[in-house]
């Protein structure tokens, strides 16, 4: 660290404290922990400054910001796993004698038993510190990865598969499915309009194309040649205007985030805006 | 101290005899007979059945409705539904309120003692044993029990469907394998004046083992089942499967020589999934021909984890790459190490990493979420090649603008059977684009039948829940 | 370094102070700009204008803090709207930091109802908004996709008293109300793959009317849910909820919030404009100089 | 053995999920629950995996004075208060000695670190030393004040007020902020990459700055704007995303079930 570095802390630090006894004050009036809220309120205003700076560059600030994130972060959800599933969940199941000590009621239930399975495989997974019975931490990940696989097999197989191949079942021909009378009916009901029976089915007939060509560009066992190739083209057009659109589309939702920051910093700190 | 809650649930169950004894006079079947009165029809063909494709505790009741329904002067405004309901289960409601009283008796009680227990424990003991008689209770019909209202439907319905929990503790608790008996009447608008129909049963309701609604999942499994066993088992007999060069994939290689020859970092990110989620297990298969790789032109790997188990799991892959690549020795169990279960502390850490130890490669294979963007382009600003791919739709957009090369939603999954040349592997992606022509052949006919009037072939793919 | 090249090759952070700027700026400027209103959420509008007095609507608060700014505006649209509809609201908050925000969320809610209002021309009269009465809220409990199955059975399976430990059957307005029959749609205002949960779980085995409030990056991928039907109608980001707002009448935080928005859009595209006039120089000499 | 029955134990609970999803029986519903609650459970232990890997990698930066090496202290720091505030209790009103104690503690870790990482034996002593200090002082504190009180028993500890307020005003400020960076990073990949280079470069190109004007009110044709992309959002975003949501859909059944059936073993550390 050079001497300009010392003096940009230097000044920062002394900032800080102003930044603290003003706030302070100012808390006084209203609530009676002012010197801690004072603090607090000056804290979270410079870490949020700090992690802006990595804006302009990496910095000793946000290393600090960093840092401190990864420990509390860790911690927070270590202590709250522990309070909530092995105190809240777990224990109430094992026995009366843990479930009074924790102070939780006790759950009694003859599959009570049960719960000890994934106690075991807990301890299993930690083995896994040790290079003699490592290969045992595999058990509970077997259980994991199984279970979760079969859910997902059906899973995806309804809700992505089967439900979406049926929606794409859209009337080409007529407004309403099941309403073919032959094409003279159809060219008399066809009408021009922007809202009518004509853009209606143009859109489903580009949803259907897209829909076939998007499958096609993921054909991967096939070399993407000749008509194959052109429609597996046309499908990674549709894909780019679709991420094109979704990131114009996203810009907001970030916008938003940064005006919540920027609110924090003018009307909480610095009390700029009411 | 024991003695003292046996006390209270004793009080309690002379309590509620009590109010058992209210609650009868209001639901008794109340006929007034005046002749003055003129009674609407009743309903007929009252019928019950045990509900379909459910755990059981759930029966569905239907029947004509009665000729007076909706019709002038003797008009029907709503039926009552009636079950029979042995007063065995009275009891045992008065036991499940005592269970209540003690259960919030013990959370109060300022020094928890194991007795509060033991009477929770007799009184779930009394319980089971009551459940038990039920069946025996309703065969006794119409012995000792009585008909209560369980639910009433407006004028115009002629169905009711009556479930309960399966919670045995929870007071409306329906039990199965117990013969029903239902009746339904036909109110008018003065309560007093109603007309009850025959009585319908016995009624037994109990749960299904295969739910019919979802027959169409079921031959997509097994479709999809014997496609992929018999694509694999083809190219195990060696039949040669064509893939399609996927850039992303070709271009690590690439990416892997180069940081050997700036004598840089690979970072390797493997997202925010859990070790169970399909990208990260997919994920895993190209770390670990990467680490192999890695290993090879003895290049440093950095692996920073958010989830203990992918952690744990990616250190198994690492390790054994470099003992595959033959240099267990270069393996170094930090490599793969937990930065924090935190969404943006770990993108910190990791954008930390990035500007800090400057990686000549980053890949990003996995489920990400809002990150994506902020890895990305901290990574575009250290410079290095950046090569993606996830099946987190949402996020596509970002890696496709920031990175040099993406894996798109399913090129991901490819990839580790492109990467691995496994012919099982290879197999399964043979029978997926398979699985793909059915889409598109199902989808044409689906079109056709849904233009041409052929509501049964769209039917088919209805799941019911 | 050539003009054109200069264009192309901005360093970012030129980019970040502007974007800065005009956040700034846009706090102390004061002007209103017109908001255009889309079918997708005109759909939920008007399904909720149109359910009769005393209905039940189901709003599941399903985000953490970190998407407070974009989604407690259709939130408070929403609420606002049903209860000056004199409809009845049971919240949930199924995400994990959710509750206690939630909670104020209704707080501030039913204090705003105090007051008379005009929306759409309607006179409305203030009011005092009861718990157990005019909504209920039923609190959080983890693993969603679990809970949001039981409330298909009973949502005292999940919820046996609500998140201020009042037992459900004890609340008037959770009187015969069992499970999602008896409730007229739920809107799903999420920040995750809750959303997801909605639709398998809840609409896909339920079938009840799913309305989608999303955030901005979330939306795209939701359409097709919309396009199948498995939803009726979605809020996108900050402008679906400041479009709720326009046809609510009821102007908030998200129409406060679109001017920031118009403006760092505005700045975007300026930039991107800039770096394609670059380009299309530079091409422009590279064939002078070809020839 | 050692290799196989992860696999044997894979397809059994691969298994029966499937055949749980087709039995609504109270039975196989039963079983299907626990195996949830399972999951967490196990997922909860770990963490303790993780938070010890977190620690080593930190250590091991300090002793061997790594690249920001004095920052791991921070990072530890912030670990070990924020899991003593989840284990402790304010009891009376004012706060006591407690932060004295904190302090104390940190110290005393902080010269434990201090003397493994130190190379002479005089710098250890001093460490070794300062350490116990540190620790007899706190352990004092501690036994004579009764403002606050350790709770490893109940989750009054989630109830400390410092815990919550760790939560309010260090942790949710950093991630918010984290979260907004994304506005500026948006903007500056946008200006970066959205050039009309080629055919595909430039269809991104148009379809975001379509969707950007949609609600500008001040451009010509601004309604038509929004029409557009609200058909760009419906129709051809639409398509594509069912193209990939098939696509991925087919892919995460395919690679369910060969995890399943033990065709994909990468997870278990054969790359």
């Amino acid at each position: 660290m050079n001497r300009s570095t010392y003096i940009v802390v230097g000044v920062v630090v002394v900032l800080f404290l102003l930044s603290w006894i003003l706030k302070a004050v100012s808390l006084s009036g209203e609530d009676h922990r002012y010197i801690l809220h004072g603090f607090l309120i000056t804290m979270s205003a410079f870490l949020t400054l700090a992690i802006f700076s990595f804006l302009y560059r990496d910095n000793p600030f946000y290393k600090f910001a960093e840092h401190l994130f990864v420990g509390v972060s860790a911690a927070f959800w270590m202590t709250q796993g522990f309070w909530s599933t092995i105190v809240g969940n777990l224990i109430p199941r094992l026995s009366a004698g843990f479930s009074e000590f924790f102070m939780v009621p006790h759950q009694p239930s003859p599959w009570n038993i049960a719960y000890w399975i994934p106690v075991i495989l807990g301890i299993l997974l930690l083995m896994r510190l040790s290079a003699k019975y490592g290969w045992l931490s595999r058990w509970p990940l077997a259980l994991i990865v199984g279970t979760t696989a079969g859910l997902n097999f059906v899973r995806y197989l309804r809700s992505d598969f089967i439900v979406q191949v049926s929606s794409t079942f859209v009337p080409l021909l007529g407004r309403e499915p099941h309403q073919w009378q032959g094409g003279g009916a159809f060219i008399s009901h066809l009408d021009l309009s922007a809202t009518g029976q004509l853009a209606a089915l143009l859109t489903n007939w580009i949803i259907f194309l897209g829909v076939f060509c998007g499958i096609v560009y993921f054909f991967f066992s096939k070399e993407h040649t000749g008509v194959f190739g052109r429609a597996s083209r046309v499908g990674i057009w549709v894909l780019m205007i679709t991420f094109g659109a979704s990131f114009g589309y996203t810009v907001m939702g970030r916008i938003s985030l940064l005006v919540g920051r920027v609110t924090f910093l003018f009307r909480d700190w610095l009390e700029l805006i009411s | 101290m024991k003695n003292k809650c046996l006390m209270a649930v004793v009080l309690l169950l002379v309590g509620f005899s009590g109010v058992a004894a209210e609650e009868e006079a209001l639901a008794g079947d109340t006929l007034v007979t005046d002749p003055m009165l003129l009674f609407p029809a009743p309903v007929t063909n009252l019928e019950g059945r045990d509900s379909d494709n459910d755990h059981g505790h759930s029966v569905d009741l239907s029947w004509e409705l009665s000729p007076d329904d909706g019709a002038g002067q003797r008009s029907v405004m709503k039926y009552d539904i009636f079950r029979w309901i042995p007063t065995l289960m009275d009891s045992a409601d008065v036991i499940r309120s005592a269970i209540g009283v003690a259960l919030t008796a013990r959370e109060v009680d300022e020094v928890p003692g194991a007795d509060w227990n033991d009477t929770l424990r007799f009184l779930r003991d009394v319980l089971d044993t009551l459940i038990v008689q039920f069946p025996a209770a309703h065969a006794a019909y119409p012995n000792d029990g009585e008909w209560r209202r369980v639910g009433m439907v407006p004028s115009g319905e002629g169905c009711f469907e009556h479930s309960g929990p399966k919670d045995r503790l929870s007071s409306d608790f329906l039990p199965d394998y117990c013969d029903f008996r239902f009746r339904v009447d036909a109110v008018t608008s003065d309560e007093s004046i109603r007309t009850s129909s025959d009585v319908a049963g016995p009624i037994q309701c109990y749960g299904q083992w295969f739910n019919s609604g979802r027959k169409p999942v079921l031959v997509g499994v097994l479709v999809f089942g014997f496609l992929t066993i018999l694509m694999v088992s083809r190219a195990r007999k060696g039949a040669d499967l064509y893939v399609r060069p996927i850039s992303g994939i070709e271009a690590v290689d690439d990416a892997i020589g180069r940081a050997t020859e700036m004598g840089r970092p690979i970072l390797y990110v493997l997202g925010l999934g859990t070790a169970a989620d399909v990208a990260t297990i997919a994920s895993f298969t190209i770390l670990g021909r990467v680490a192999k790789r890695v290993a090879e032109y003895q290049t440093d790997l950095i692996v920073p984890t958010y989830d203990p188990i992918v952690m744990s799991v990616a250190q198994e892959v690492v390790k054994s790459s470099y003992l595959d690549a033959g240099r267990p020795e270069g393996y170094n169990e930090d490599t793969v190490h937990f930065v924090t279960q935190s969404q943006f502390a770990y993108v910190a850490a990791v954008n930390g990493i990035m500007l800090r130890q400057r990686p000549a490669t980053n890949i990003y294979m996995g489920m990400f979420h809002a990150e994506s963007l902020l890895l990305a382009e901290t990574g575009v600003e250290a410079g290095s090649i950046q090569i993606a791919g996830t099946d987190q739709i949402a996020q596509l957009p970002f890696f496709i603008v920031a990175c040099d090369y993406t894996l798109i939603g399913e090129e991901l999954y490819a990839a580790s059977a492109y990467l691995g040349r496994e012919p099982v592997l290879l197999g399964s992606l043979k029978a997926q684009d398979y699985a793909k022509a059915a889409v598109v052949m199902l989808a044409l006919l689906g079109l056709a039948a849904s233009n041409f009037a052929l509501p049964w072939f769209v039917n088919l793919f209805h799941v019911i829940d | 370094m050539s003009v054109s090249e200069k264009l192309m090759r901005l360093d970012r952070r030129w980019v970040f102070l502007l974007l800065i700027v005009v956040c700034v700026f846009t706090f102390y400027a004061d002007f209103q700009i017109p908001i255009l209103t889309e079918p997708e959420s005109e759909a939920i509008y008007e399904f909720i204008d149109s359910l009769p007095p005393g209905d039940i609507v189901f709003i599941a608060i399903d985000y953490d803090p970190n998407a407070w700014a974009e989604l407690h505006p259709m939130t408070f649209a929403i609420a606002e709207h049903c209860w000056r509809k004199n409809l009845r609201i049971i919240f949930t908050a199924l995400s994990q930091n959710g509750p206690g925000m939630a909670d104020q969320a209704i707080r501030d809610l039913s204090d705003s109802l105090k007051l008379d209002r005009v929306y759409n021309g309607v006179e409305f009269k203030g009011r005092e908004i009861v718990r157990g009465v005019d909504y209920t809220f039923l609190g959080y409990k983890p693993y969603y996709a679990l809970v949001i199955l039981g409330m298909g059975q009973d949502f005292r399976l999940p919820f046996p008293t609500d998140y201020y430990g009042t037992p459900l059957d004890s609340l008037p307005m959770m009187k015969g109300v069992f499970n999602y029959d008896q409730v007229a749609c739920v809107v799903s205002v999420s920040g995750g793959t809750i959303a997801d949960a909605w639709v398998s779980y809840g609409q896909g085995r339920f079938g009840f009317p799913l309305f989608f409030g999303l955030t901005g990056v979330m939306t795209a991928q939701y359409y097709p849910f919309l396009g199948s039907g498995q939803v009726s109608g979605l809020m996108g980001g900050l402008l679906g909820a400041a479009q709720y707002e326009e046809l609510a009448d009821n102007p908030g935080r998200a129409k406060e919030g679109m001017r920031v928005q118009l403006l760092a859009h505005i700045v975007i595209i300026v930039f991107i404009l800039l770096g394609n006039v670059g380009l299309f120089v530079s091409y422009r000499r590279k064939l002078k100089e070809g020839r | 053995m050692k290799r196989q029955l992860p696999f044997v134990l894979v397809f059994i609970f691969g298994v029966f999920m499937v055949f749980q999803y087709f039995a609504p029986h109270e039975k196989s519903e039963r079983i299907y629950e626990f195996f949830l609650d399972w999951i967490y459970i196990i997922g909860t232990f770990a963490l303790a995996l993780g938070i010890w890997s977190l620690f080593r990698v930190s250590v091991d930066k300090i002793k061997n004075h790594k690249e920001a090496w004095r920052y791991s202290y921070v990072t530890l720091a912030g670990l070990y208060l924020m899991i003593a505030f989840g284990f402790t209790q304010r009891v009376g009103e004012p706060w006591g000695w407690y932060f004295v104690w904190l302090l104390l503690s940190l110290v005393c870790l902080g010269s434990v670190m201090q003397a493994r990482a130190a190379t002479s034996t005089g710098q250890k002593k001093k460490y070794a030393a300062a350490a116990l200090v540190a620790l007899a002082l706190a352990v004092v504190v501690a036994l004579l004040d009764d403002a606050w009180a350790f709770y490893f028993y109940t989750a009054e500890g989630l109830e400390n007020s410092m815990f919550r307020v760790f939560f309010d005003y260090i942790l949710i400020p950093i991630l918010a902020t984290m979260f907004s960076l994304l506005a500026f990073f948006i903007a500056s990949a946008a200006y970066r990459s959205f050039r009309a280079r080629n055919v595909l470069a430039s269809l991104l190109l148009v379809a975001a700055l379509l969707v950007m004007m949609r609600f500008n009110p001040w451009i010509p044709g601004a309604e038509q704007v929004a029409r557009a992309s609200n058909w760009l959002m419906n129709v051809p975003n639409l398509a594509a995303q069912r193209a990939i949501v098939v696509g991925v859909g087919l892919g995460m059944v395919a690679t369910a079930l060969k995890v399943v059936l033990g065709i994909e073993r990468g997870y278990m550390g054969k790359g």
